[in-house]
């Protein structure tokens, strides 16, 4: 049994950074219907910019936690800064174009970012410092957990709730939502679609920003190509969850992370990722539209 | 009626899709209060017309005037707050959203929701209070054309631009939805409609222009232009389409 | 209009091609061939530095048999296809020797082509099946798979006496190799490996099958692949509260090792040759303070070493026999009486290329980081 | 086709005939690379510019000619050229197999289950199933063809019976453009329901597309497996798919002159630039970007005389 709880505990850490990073996938393919391949490698990118701000500003404060909190910040403003230089200069030019240009260009900014880390920080692998979340663990039965997973669990929870609340119960959410169904419906209501877009890709570089940086906290080491791992899970947990919906990423991304463990536990992990892959295809060959997918939201 | 009065004026506005041109230099006039109806066989310009004047369409050429505002250089989001509301052509409900958040969306330019209003859109259209908790894709197609009106309502326009608000619907309906579009009327709402079926149209409205590809080929009373016999050959079916309303 | 691009497009690719080679009979060349870029960027330019590096310092000591030496780097992107490239452009610019890929993958790709120019070629691909052919122009400068796994099996089983051994990979040909080889020495010393697992490099989260292993009770766990993820296995084993002892393969041998496994780096074990800094070679550690000391970052890897290790042996053979013939120079290193003192220990080869006469160590890393000898 | 257009082909296939007396020994290797990848690119094309399927994952089917190739030679010491009707057919076979529960699906959700396919067929060869993939070190030893007593054992000859092989598919192309099936992709492309409308069976041309391409893409394998005698699956994963996938839409989709054009710019010039080993991919990214800005159809578009272009813009 404990082999059980542990590997949920597992799953749902990485979990949740899945689906924090799924979020981003699905926001822009919610409103641009565009697949933002960049957007593994922007999360590289933010794991790499949080360690530098980490190890300039950690040496002005005594207490580790507020140093990570401000780099957590900084790092999301820089990002959300690239997110938004990233749409405006690679897909608003795209928008009417055929949608398979602006995946190319995304393609091709995922390439520039990650060469682009290559050339900054250098080929070799970074670290974050290991005593930088108190290494503290609790057992339970033979189960452990540690802190830095209760931290990461807690904060994407909080992450996760704020955004649903921003997206279903305010007035910029519900722009958000019919941006997304339909542009000229939305423009017809006075909203600002473009500007919709921009909060769109800030959002996305933002949560993209925190997972990029629980990932360098947890795992502490980051490689300038780690951002297409991530990328392609968390756009497969997107998918999972059906693509476009913001609830949907999130359990995707908890789907993914608990059947990953329980694959690789139970039955094989020389081959998880196939087993990844075939869910992923039968998912989608008996319900396309995922699991939380909505029919109606589907323009044919 | 003196110019000055004019509310909105198109001058040989010209729009194309790429090589095609829909309007090849349209000019009309709407007055403040009045109901002017815009009626056309298919592909005659009407949407693209509705469509530009909200901004969603760039025009080629020409001027689109709305009390000293120009525009066919004012982004669609920025035409909504100066008074212009739209319900477009096949109603574009926002389908994963419910009913009265619908309707708040309405009210987005106005960045706090009149409530009263929504009210004023419920007592129009009861239906849409019975389901102001649905999903707006799970609602009839009558109904769907009720919230695409009050919807566009909300954002208390001073013009309201009709798509085809007839399109698909049993006759009982489309009497209902006329009705609806009366009474918005008689509070001040000047209403520029666009319709397919002529004769509804036109009974409706003050005064009406015709369309056919991209031209204007007659405009006038609405009386007038029910009677002339050229209009009820084109477009009113001399027998059949009596009996519709 | 296409016809214009076409043509001007032929017309680039026609003048890439005809750039004059400099001709200079003073001139030695040295070629590298590495993945400069894509996944393994840091191994590449770690052996193309470290390559420039003890070119420089040859240079400035007259060069070979008062030659210039030149070094001329090639990417080959960690693929086949690119390394055949590579390998070309660098047999168009009559090298004399390469050193590289760093993959199996990539060094068997040109093996045949090197061979028929007549170029040597040193690698530290560990793959068996590179000296399968017995090329003249091969020489491994690390050891196969088979000599580590003879040792890491021997010492588990005879002394440590481990009773139940869990066992894991990633998907690299070198790491799957070790470890296959690994699984197989044991078993024939009658050890029971109660699992064989692979995880998949880069993929940072290890704790499903880490958990996994945990059920299963075993006295130690090996890893047979790269540091970069060995040190995550270890962190997180400990994390996971795991009480088996930790063993990594060769390639964990990296100060990124300690640095990703934290304070769970210490008390867990390494095999390895015997590293430079333990070794009494005063001109190794020399190497190693240089290279830091010139481009600000510690050396990536053993294997850059090794590498650099193949280049100095093959430099030391074309000064023992006054001669730039390849053929000789390779006639010269098949049969070394007295073993050339490399950076990682005695060099000398056997007919087919592979590299003889290095032993393996086991390491104990201690509270401080540093290493403690527990069996040789 | 037209004179003009004639001349064009003549042109660049004169080229392609007389590089050789130009090149060295590594550029010949990339010219016979070159001549490969626009033969998988062409198939790629049929199935994503000509039938209008988003599909990225069609590296595995050039894997699997190679892998089946490869196998045949090393395990079963079969000549390597009469591979190639058992790896067509077993190609057209797996794809109709691949494609069959998973045609209907629309644009992204198919590119996300070829991804998914491609995936899978990397676990399945660096798992070296049955002993025969050899892992992740790939199939060495690969044994060049002989062909009425001619042995194809210089990279020249190689270059040539690349070069006979890219003719015959731009000949098969060109006429199935002309052809009725080339007609009914083409409507495939531009309006599935149309297409169903004027009583295309939409299913079957589907499907009929997949299996070309997948069978094209499977000889160019063979072909690759004969030129560098060393196989491993790095050559056929998802980065290979998504340079094909990217190759077509630079180029221009549904465009020959493109496709060649694109694998010409994607895969050719980034070797130009050797001397930039650091910096070539992040410049690389950057033009890919810049020319779907400027040339969102493709720098070579393909011209539809008579079908108005708004039908033409993705929805």
């Amino acid at each position: 049994m404990y082999i059980f709880i542990q590997q949920v505990i597992n799953g749902l850490t990485i979990g949740s950074i899945f689906a924090l990073i799924a979020l981003g996938y699905t926001m822009v393919y919610g409103t641009m219907k565009f697949i933002n391949f960049a957007h593994g490698d922007l999360v590289a990118l933010s794991a790499f910019v949080g360690l530098t701000i980490y190890t300039t500003v950690v040496s002005s404060f005594s207490n580790s936690i507020i140093a990570i909190l401000i780099s957590l910040i900084i790092t999301i403003v820089i990002i959300s800064i690239i997110g938004y230089l990233l749409e405006r200069i690679a897909y608003r030019p795209l928008r009417k174009a055929p949608r398979l240009s602006a995946v190319v260009s995304a393609l091709g900014a995922g390439m520039v970012f990650q060469n682009a880390i290559m050339l900054i920080w250098g080929p070799n692998p970074h670290y974050y410092p290991a005593d930088i979340i108190p290494n503290k663990i609790w057992h339970f039965g033979d189960s452990v957990i540690s802190l830095i997973q209760i931290l990461i669990l807690l904060l994407s929870f909080f992450i996760m709730i704020g955004l649903y609340i921003l997206v279903n119960k305010t007035r910029t959410g519900r722009a958000i939502r019919a941006a997304a169904i339909n542009q000229d419906a939305a423009r017809l209501m006075g909203i600002n679609v473009d500007a919709i877009i921009v909060i769109i890709f800030a959002l996305g570089s933002t949560l993209g920003a925190v997972g990029g940086m629980f990932l360098g906290m947890f795992y502490r080491g980051i490689t300038f190509n780690m951002g297409w791992n991530y990328g392609i899970s968390a756009f497969v947990a997107a998918i999972i969850g059906g693509i476009g919906n913001i609830p949907g990423a999130m359990l995707g991304g908890i789907f993914l992370g608990l059947f990953n463990s329980l694959i690789a536990g139970y039955i094989s992990s020389t081959w998880a990722d196939a087993f990844t892959y075939i869910l992923l295809i039968l998912i989608l060959i008996f319900k396309p539209t995922g699991i939380l997918g909505e029919r109606v939201a589907e323009k044919v | 009626m003196k110019t000055k009065d004019v509310l909105l004026e198109i001058k040989d506005l010209k729009v194309s899709y790429g090589h095609i041109s829909a309007l090849k230099g349209i000019s009309l006039k709407v007055y403040p209060s009045e109901i002017v109806a815009i009626i056309g066989s298919n592909g005659a310009g009407k949407t693209t017309t509705l469509r530009t004047i909200s901004g969603l369409i760039k025009a080629q050429s020409g001027e689109i005037n709305y009390r000293g505002h120009e525009l066919t250089k004012i982004p669609a989001h920025k035409i909504v707050p100066l008074g212009i509301s739209q319900s477009p052509e096949g109603r574009l409900v926002f389908g994963t959203i419910t009913v009265e958040n619908n309707l708040k969306l309405g009210a987005y330019s106005l960045k706090k929701i009149d409530y009263a209003r929504m009210e004023w859109v419920y007592e129009l259209f009861p239906r849409l209070k019975e389901r102001k908790n649905q999903l707006a894709g799970t609602l009839s197609g009558g109904e769907q054309q009720m919230l695409a009106i009050g919807r566009s309502l909300m954002c208390n326009p001073e013009m309201l631009l009709l798509d085809e608000p007839s399109l698909g619907l049993a006759p009982i309906l489309v009497k209902l939805i006329f009705k609806a579009i009366k009474e918005i009327s008689k509070q001040g709402v000047t209403v520029l409609i666009v319709e397919q079926n002529a004769r509804a149209a036109l009974r409706l409205s003050d005064r009406g222009y015709v369309l056919e590809v991209g031209n204007i080929v007659e405009y006038g009373n609405s009386e007038e232009l029910l009677k002339s016999k050229k209009i009820q050959e084109a477009y009113l079916g001399k027998k059949k389409q009596n009996q519709l309303i | 209009m296409k016809k214009k691009i076409t043509g001007s497009l032929m017309l680039l690719m026609v003048l890439a091609l005809i750039i004059p080679i400099g001709l200079n009979a003073k001139v030695v060349k040295i070629g590298v061939q590495a993945p400069i870029t894509g996944k393994y960027a840091n191994e590449g330019q770690g052996i193309d530095q470290a390559v420039r590096l003890i070119v420089e310092q040859k240079n400035a000591q007259g060069g070979l048999l008062g030659n210039k030496i030149e070094v001329i780097s090639e990417d080959d992107e960690g693929t086949a296809v690119k390394a055949a490239f590579a390998a070309k452009n660098l047999i168009n610019k009559k090298v004399m020797a390469v050193i590289g890929s760093y993959t199996s993958t990539c060094a068997a790709a040109p093996q045949k082509m090197y061979y028929k120019a007549g170029v040597l070629q040193t690698s530290d691909g560990t793959s068996d099946a590179l000296t399968k052919h017995a090329y003249w122009t091969f020489f491994r400068n690390s050891n196969p798979n088979s000599a580590e796994a003879i040792f890491t099996a021997n010492h588990f089983i005879n002394q440590r006496h481990y009773k139940k051994v869990a066992i894991l990979s990633d998907y690299s040909s070198f790491a799957v190799g070790l470890g296959d080889a690994v699984k197989k020495e044991i078993e024939k010393l009658g050890g029971d490996v109660v699992y064989y697992g692979k995880i998949k490099a880069g993929n940072q989260n290890f704790t499903p099958i880490l958990t996994k292993i945990k059920s299963l009770h075993p006295d130690v766990i090996y890893f047979s692949g790269y540091y970069s993820d060995g040190g995550l296995l270890r962190s997180q084993q400990v994390q996971l509260d795991i009480k088996a002892d930790f063993y990594g393969g060769d390639a964990n041998d990296n100060v990124d090792f300690v640095k990703l496994a934290g304070s769970a780096a210490s008390g867990s074990y390494l095999i390895n040759v015997p590293t430079p800094s333990l070794l009494p070679y005063d001109d190794a550690k020399k190497f190693l303070a240089d290279y830091e000391k010139k481009y600000g970052m510690k050396i990536p890897s053993i294997w850059t070493i090794l590498n650099v290790d193949g280049l100095r042996a093959i430099m030391y053979a074309a000064e023992q026999t006054n001669s730039l013939d390849t053929k000789v120079i390779a006639d010269f290193l098949h049969n070394m009486k007295k073993p050339f003192p490399g950076f990682t220990g005695p060099l000398s080869w056997d007919k087919k290329g592979e590299r003889i006469g290095s032993s393996y160590f086991a390491y104990e890393i201690q509270p401080d980081n540093s290493y403690k000898v527990i069996s040789k | 086709m037209r004179k003009s257009a004639i001349y064009k082909y003549l042109v660049f296939l004169g080229i392609l005939l007389i590089y050789p007396l130009f090149s060295n020994s590594s550029w010949l290797a990339i010219g016979t690379t070159f001549i490969i990848y626009s033969i998988v690119a062409l198939s790629q094309d049929i199935v994503l510019g000509k039938a209008g399927m988003f599909d990225m994952g069609h590296a595995m089917f050039f894997g699997i000619g190679a892998y089946i190739s490869a196998i045949m030679n090393t395990v079963f010491n079969i000549p390597i050229l009469w591979a190639i009707p058992v790896v067509v057919l077993i190609s057209a076979i797996i794809s109709v197999l691949m494609a069959m529960p998973t045609i209907h699906l629309r644009g992204d959700y198919l590119l996300v289950v070829t991804i998914g396919f491609n995936i899978i067929f990397q676990q399945v060869i660096k798992n070296n199933v049955f002993g025969l993939t050899g892992g992740p070190n790939g199939i060495f030893g690969i044994e060049r063809p002989s062909l009425f007593g001619f042995e194809f054992s210089s990279d020249l000859s190689v270059y040539y019976l690349a070069f006979f092989v890219l003719i015959l598919i731009l000949i098969m192309i060109k006429n199935l453009e002309t052809s009725a099936v080339g007609r009914a992709f083409h409507y495939l492309r531009l309006d599935n329901l149309a297409a169903q409308c004027v009583g295309i069976n939409t299913r079957f041309y589907r499907l009929f597309a997949f299996a070309l391409g997948a069978s094209i893409a499977s000889i160019a394998g063979v072909l690759f497996a004969i030129q560098y005698t060393v196989i491993s699956p790095e050559s056929f994963n998802l980065m290979q798919s998504i340079l094909f996938f990217t190759i077509v839409i630079v180029g221009g989709m549904s465009s020959i002159p493109g496709v060649l054009l694109g694998t010409f710019l994607m895969f050719v010039l980034p070797e130009i630039f050797r001397d930039f080993n650091t910096y070539r991919y992040l410049v690389f990214g950057v033009m890919m970007i810049l020319t779907m800005i400027l040339r969102p159809r493709g720098i070579i578009p393909k011209k539809f005389g008579i079908i108005p272009k708004y039908l033409l813009k993705d929805k």
